[in-house]
């Protein structure tokens, strides 16, 4: 195993990491919105660690394009797709969400939650 | 290959066929409608995987993109569709 | 005049006509044999995007791009490293909430891809667009957003070549 | 190196198993329509690590259907009107 395996294999497991981390977002946080964040960053980015690892084990360079415009493409559906989802939830009620806005409030022990 | 490598490809099976079948069951045993075709989405991704474990990546592609993608936004369309008949047959709010 | 406009649109048709044939040897990894069917279609495509009716036209200031796209990464990085924090953290530390920001970018591409590049950034999740506020969901209500959303919206504006008044916002 | 990005792949397919809890549960039409989302970025992320795993190239063109398509659905749920509402549990 040469040192680029190695950097490629810790980039992928770093990753992994990622869409662990944003699984278990997916499985914790309270609400829909929170679980949004989770899902748009930390797996996007998870994918991007996992198909860097990947680049750098790739031969040659339409491969390597060909990755990076996967990547973009999930990544830029994924946002869109999420800010839909949001504003879906936004304008057909969930009533509690306005009310996190004050700072004041603790916005914890709300419904939905588990 | 190595032995280990058929050990985790075997794990990798038994989880794939555990998981789709338990999606099965969970997408005909349920009757709130959106929860199954949510459901059938996943199952297509997951049966995509099984295609490619069967060595066919071309018939993985069209799952994907027809049972997944296109039957999945088809049944979505169906089910708005239906719900705003009923709703509108017992003269509820419409749209 | 027109012979300006007949050249200008013949460049815009060699830049498509080559940003088409390069997105099929991508796609197809640059397999010589595929060039008999890319060729012709990587030439119908470029037509139709002159027969179909035009989109918004936008421009992008080639120069922004690297700079953009490395401040992009490195905020996406953080981005997933806070949320992952958060998510991995046993008390959960969260303190959501909405709030508006003023923007001053015009409807069109540059405000869409702000609004889409707000929702990979650090704690940021763009929900709506009233008038001229972005809703924007925040996970940790503590955190300086107005400022970080003012930054963010200046590095758009550059990338797309236009100016705003910077200072205005936050 | 293969059997490594099998792993890999395999730990993304019980992250997806311990997604799905979140359909299963819901409580939102939101809720279980994002995690179909999440089913999308994890499957492309698999299907790439099998094309290296499994030595199938072809996969990486799954994987662009893939990051193409998990966005239909998710755009067809929010376009069409009279689906479960956010605000109730739905029947």
């Amino acid at each position: 195993m040469g040192p680029l395996d190695m950097v490629s294999l810790i980039l992928v497991v770093s990753g992994l990491v990622f869409f662990a981390a944003g699984s278990l977002g997916m499985l914790r946080f309270p609400d829909v919105y929170t679980r949004l964040h989770a899902l748009t960053k930390a797996d996007n980015l998870g994918l991007g660690l996992v198909a860097l690892g990947l680049i750098l084990q790739a031969g040659s360079l339409p491969l390597v394009l060909k990755l990076v415009l996967i990547w973009l493409l999930v990544l830029f559906s994924g946002a869109a797709a999420c800010h839909l989802v949001a504003q879906r939830a936004l304008t057909q009620g969930e009533p509690e969400s306005e009310a996190g806005a004050d700072p004041a409030r603790q916005p914890r022990g709300r419904e939905g939650r588990g | 290959m190595s032995p280990w490598q058929a050990g985790l490809l075997l794990a990798f099976d038994l989880t794939l066929v555990l998981t789709l079948l338990g999606v099965a069951w969970q997408l005909l045993r349920g009757v709130n409608l959106f929860r199954s075709v949510v459901l059938f989405i996943a199952f297509g991704l997951l049966l995509s995987l099984a295609w490619v474990r069967l060595q066919a990546p071309d018939v993985a592609l069209a799952e994907a993109a027809i049972g997944a993608g296109v039957t999945g936004a088809l049944l979505l369309v169906a089910l708005g569709r239906l719900r705003r008949m009923a709703s509108g047959r017992h003269g509820g709010e419409g749209s | 005049m027109s012979v300006a406009a007949g050249s200008k649109n013949s460049r815009r048709f060699l830049v498509t006509l080559g940003a088409c044939l390069f997105l099929w040897w991508v796609l197809t990894e640059g397999d010589p044999g595929s060039w008999t069917l890319g060729v012709p279609l990587a030439v119908l495509a470029a037509l139709s995007v002159f027969t179909l009716p035009a989109g918004r036209r936008y421009r992008i200031a080639w120069r922004q791009v690297l700079p953009f796209a490395l401040s992009f990464f490195w905020q996406s990085l953080v981005g997933g490293l806070d949320v992952s924090r958060r998510a991995f953290s046993p008390r959960l530390p969260l303190r959501p909430g909405f709030i508006d920001y003023p923007v001053q970018l015009r409807r069109g591409p540059a405000l869409t891809f702000f609004m889409i590049v707000i929702s990979l950034l650090p704690g940021t999740l763009s929900v709506g667009l009233h008038r001229a506020c972005v809703h924007v969901h925040v996970l940790d209500l503590g955190l300086d957003v107005q400022g970080s959303l003012a930054d963010l919206e200046g590095r758009v504006a550059r990338l797309f070549g236009i100016t705003i008044h910077q200072g205005e916002a936050s | 190196m293969n059997a490594i990005w099998i792993g890999a792949a395999l730990f993304l397919l019980l992250t997806v198993a311990a997604g799905m809890v979140r359909v299963l549960m819901g409580p939102r039409p939101g809720d279980r329509m994002l995690a179909a989302q999440l089913f999308g970025t994890a499957g492309v992320a698999m299907l790439l690590l099998l094309a290296w795993g499994l030595e199938m190239p072809a996969l990486v063109d799954v994987a662009l259907v893939f990051a193409l398509l998990s966005a239909v659905a998710t755009v067809a749920f929010v376009r069409q009107r009279g689906l479960p509402r956010e605000g109730g549990e739905e029947p």
